[in-house]
């Protein structure tokens, strides 16, 4: 299957909003700007990327704590997510969630979960509405390989299985969770063959290969939706300290420097060229506007609003 | 009005709501043919399917987390936890996920769902299957908390929990099941709103707060103070934890000047204390005529023997001896 | 591997032994002299007591609330267990705890369990404290087929393969989680390929073959002591309802009759006497020393004495 | 005395017992060469080297479980919940399991373990990572719960919380981790018993009782009274809500006559009802002059925004104001 121009451009363009983003936000984390703590998901770009960018809007998502990728892969409005980062009445959340509560119903995504594995049940709950409403939608659940150890990721693939719901588990194996390695946290090699457990069919894919993750994310949303669940493991790294924070003792300098080669948006950019898809100059227009948009979204955050403080009950309760 | 039981009312409010909103859909553990441990489900995968009354496997938190998820994406559900025990193994999905979810998403979304659960002891289930927890959720905000304590009040109470925008916890009180009482016919579409508190008899000599089982027993007790024309007991149950009817409780307060509050939850860090709290910081302080007291549970598990397991809950004769001292 | 005479007689007697016990204890019930509730292991004595004889003293369980087979197996004193059933002080929980409680820690009982999978990650535990040790002895944590559903399965067998810990976990699968079916909990017919998600050994066994059981679980305990967690899967079934009331409308009574055939200590008696290892008579002795054995229970505890309110706050906490 | 932070003082805690007793380890989610999310044990793998320093899956159900089933085999383990919000996981084997184990069991085993966690809001983490649980837990028989103020009550009272035979939950303060505060010599092996309440700062006109992280603060503002010769200002940590030490809280009560109990966690269904009843209850109600008064977190989520969180739990303005109406 080849891919349409578009959606190459569309895949490269949001890898670097995301890398953009991500950057940019680090330089205001620095610079003071922001409150709290973030994850960063740079090295990591295919996965959201890759997997949301063959959703269609009324698939849902649940996002992770490291889950920007996520996000704007499903179109969300980078001004507003950079305005919640910088705790803006603006923003997703009107400042009340912050980075790791970025949500946008309106695109389809339930939103990103400060637990680990948190989205998980959620995921599958979403899915059940779509299945009794009998849509033609799914659900696509991120979750991490460490989030795979917990309760909750057992649990919903589980119940997902019996019930064959239309839900695809995307496990965003960046080989570590926090500062421990998927070598101390499970004694298997391949995550996929969980699935086994709940009799459901699982694949790995190479995690930096976007072209790869979108066709298979294409084939999978068919197989979920006739099957029911699916688990779809991404192999990836990431690149930066687990948080704000981070010493990096836990991995060598060496092993990061190699996962970098397999940086996702430079793999992409030299297929596009090989394959004669776009000009050196058409990608770097493509980058510039992705800096652009990115420059944008922090002046509009940086103009907006503080939420105020007579507001802090609203939304506590529904009405 | 006809005499039906507790756990038949839950039923026919479940029943009527699915029958009118095909948006309500029921997950729990052997809620279908089985009826559900209490027996409280009978008939109603008969009546409404596999696809609406859902067994579900023994996973608490993925069930609990499921029904948030289906109540973000549209659908109301009740789930079933077979004990309110087992709510402990829940607890993330409801309080860090269903109570915030509103609130941390700048209000995009809501999460109408109910969570049923039955509590307390007297059934000889021993330690793991007797706690009353209702204190740790009406800690969290973004729930609310149910506790009825007639089949009235169960079937009024939980047709608006399930009308309700919002993760409501209905905590059923097993020992309350198989009692029967006065409930509207089924046309009769009553319901009672969340956070009205109930006078369920009237006096002036002194209040007792109250709710759940402790209902009955507390009346038992004010009617034989009544015929020994010993005291007028005021009885009132909250029925609804949060929102709690503070008005309602600080009134009474002045109007008697002596309240004792019951619960047979463990009395330490019990739902009692923030009753007592917000009496004496009312004004309702300055007409008091004696200490505001608790009667709770003893602060030790629920143990098997059935003598021992009586004692551990305020009795009768506790409660009796506690209303002698406050008058 | 054949075994000894007095091995047989021992897994026979632990076997007619279950089955008086909770037969007498059924009807005690019925005679309304036990509270609360209680769950009959009836037609699967062969997983408890296959398990447990092959283990030693020193080696610790954990039990279900349907665990009279693997106390017994695990050589309880049935005068204190029918005492806590009775809720008498000279239970073995001084009727605090009851039937789903019972424990005895001095011959290796770390207790049952209300919870389903509720003891799994205390199993878990309870042998990380033996490799700590270096103790040669390991853990077994029985456990449900519904149990399996629950996170605790999965965190549980998680941790302890990676660290490579001394547990046998052991299913008693009796097809039935309360009405549920295992077709309708899970999408897999055999539990023990959930193994595979831990990377360790997963085996699947008839488990109404009481030698087979005793057997395996030798070769078992070897397995784990050198390579850390096992899983094994003992396929059985309940005959009476899932507790005191049950009106079994989710299994028809052929299914309950089929299975009745395979009663496990029937199955033992026909093998003694194939092999000509017993004789009728010395068979019938046996089952006529554990009936007397639990009228003496039924009469030690009706003469127990009541435990004392005044020591209510007693065990709260330790010293 | 040296000056150190609350975080190495734990960690001192924690070295200083599993130098001198063998039976110790410790179990939690990057605790090893990360040194915990909080940095609380850094250096300790190295020390004590991977078999009792074990880096676990994000598993919090079974790392508790497993604390207790160890437990129950002769270890005393520690082990560190990442976040106090996440306990929410681990509740079952908290609660059901851990606390309740002795009991049901007839006084059988034993469960010395602490579980570390902790809480509070302060640091930009939001909803999920900022709750303040300690009411639950303080509500369950069989578990001793502890929060601490300053780096020499947390080094006291943990060790003493390893030293102690049950299970015990250890609540520390983010926003404390790195203050500093005097703490003896490491030669100098003291401890501080659970139960016992600690008055930071004397005073006669009005009590205010307190713990965590809201000890700081309202000696601030007990400080700033008397600078200004407003008033004279008492000031209890009670250090342990389980064992809580009454006889302290009700005697200063008594002394003063007036009391304001303060916490930041939510309001409603917080530990403080327990303090306000405990005093209102006991004899001290007859020595009042004002109301008892809480002055809790409000009744919502931990929102992200600074500004927001800020107000969210009670500032220093609010108490200074909740001080002056009881006045
Ligand atoms: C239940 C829970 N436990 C612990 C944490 C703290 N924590 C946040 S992210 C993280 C690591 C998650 O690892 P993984 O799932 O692999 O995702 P990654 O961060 O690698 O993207 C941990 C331990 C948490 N947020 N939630
Ligand atoms: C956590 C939890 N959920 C639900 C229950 C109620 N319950 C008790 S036994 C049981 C069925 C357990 O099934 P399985 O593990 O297969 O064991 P079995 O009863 O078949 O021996 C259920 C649902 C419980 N005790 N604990
Ligand atoms: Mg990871
Ligand atoms: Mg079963």
């Amino acid at each position: 299957m080849k891919l349409p121009k578009a959606v190459h451009k569309e895949l490269y363009y949001k890898m670097l909003l995301t890398r953009e983003f991500e950057q940019t936000a680090a330089k205001l984390f620095i610079q003071g700007k922001v409150h709290g703590t973030a994850h960063f998901c740079i090295g990591e770009e295919a996965t959201g990327v890759g997997v949301c960018s063959a959703l269609e809007k009324e698939d849902l998502i649940t996002q992770t704590h490291r889950g920007h990728n996520q996000g704007i892969g499903k179109n969300m409005d980078i001004n507003r997510m950079m305005a919640e980062f910088l705790g803006k009445e603006t923003g997703y959340c009107k400042g009340k969630g912050g980075c790791m509560h970025i949500a946008d119903f309106s695109v389809g995504s339930l939103g990103a979960n400060g637990v680990v594995a948190g989205g998980m049940p959620i995921a599958t709950g979403a899915a059940l509405a779509q299945k009794y409403r009998k849509s033609e939608h799914i659900t696509v659940c991120f979750f991490g390989d460490g989030a795979a150890n917990e309760g909750a990721f057992h649990e919903s693939l589980n119940l997902a299985s019996v019930w064959k719901l239309p839900v695809l588990f995307v496990c965003t194996n960046n080989q570590y969770g926090m500062s421990t390695s998927i070598k101390k946290s499970m004694n298997i090699e391949d995550i996929s063959i969980r699935a086994t457990s709940y009799g459901i069919k699982g694949i790995a894919l190479d995690g930096n290969d976007v072209v790869n993750i979108y066709q298979e994310t294409k084939k999978a949303k068919e197989h979920v939706k006739e099957h029911g669940p699916m688990l779809m493991v991404l192999n990836t790294y990431r690149w930066m300290g687990h948080s704000k924070s981070d010493a990096q003792l836990y991995r060598t300098k060496e092993e990061v420097e190699q996962w970098k080669e397999q940086c996702p948006i430079k793999r992409h950019r030299a297929y596009l060229l090989e394959n004669g898809i776009f000009t050196e100059k058409e990608l770097d227009a493509v980058q510039q506007e992705a800096a652009d948009a990115v420059r944008a979204a922090v002046e509009f955050a940086e103009n907006s609003p503080e939420p105020k403080i007579e507001n802090i009950f609203d939304d506590v309760y529904a009405d | 009005m006809r005499d039906i039981t507790y756990a038949q009312a839950i039923n026919e409010a479940m029943s009527e709501e699915m029958r009118k909103d095909d948006s309500i859909i029921f997950l729990g553990e052997d809620i279908g043919v089985y009826g559900g441990a209490f027996g409280v489900s009978r008939g109603m995968i008969e009546e409404f399917g596999e696809e609406r009354v859902r067994d579900t496997p023994i996973s608490e938190l993925a069930i609990t987390g499921a029904a948030a998820g289906a109540a973000m994406n549209g659908l109301r559900p009740i789930v079933e936890i077979m004990f309110s025990d087992f709510m402990t193994l829940a607890m993330e999905q409801l309080v860090n996920q269903a109570a915030k979810n509103r609130f941390q998403f700048g209000g995009q979304g809501s999460v109408p769902m109910v969570l049923r659960a039955p509590g307390g002891s007297g059934t000889g289930a021993a330690e793991q299957h007797s706690q009353s927890l209702e204190a740790w959720v009406a800690h969290v905000p973004g729930l609310k908390v149910v506790i009825p304590s007639t089949p009235y009040d169960a079937k009024g109470l939980l047709k608006s929990a399930i009308r309700d925008n919002n993760p409501v916890v209905f905590l059923e009180q097993k020992l309350l099941y198989r009692v029967k009482g006065p409930v509207p016919e089924i046309e009769d579409d009553y319901s009672i709103p969340l956070g009205v508190a109930d006078v369920k008899r009237e006096g002036k000599d002194l209040t007792i707060i109250t709710y759940g089982r402790m209902v009955p027993r507390c009346l038992t007790v004010a009617e034989r103070f009544a015929e020994a024309k010993e005291a007028d007991i005021e009885v009132i149950d909250i029925r609804t934890l949060v929102p709690l009817d503070k008005k309602a409780l600080i009134d009474s307060a002045k109007k008697t000047g002596r309240v004792l509050v019951v619960h047979e939850a463990c009395q330490t860090g019990g739902f009692g204390g923030e009753i007592v709290s917000t009496i004496v910081e009312s004004d309702a302080f300055f007409y008091l005529d004696a200490p505001v007291k608790r009667l709770g549970g003893l602060d030790v598990p629920i143990p098997y023997n059935p003598q021992l397991e009586a004692q551990v809950v305020p009795t009768e004769e506790k409660i009796t001896a506690a209303l002698r001292e406050l008058l």
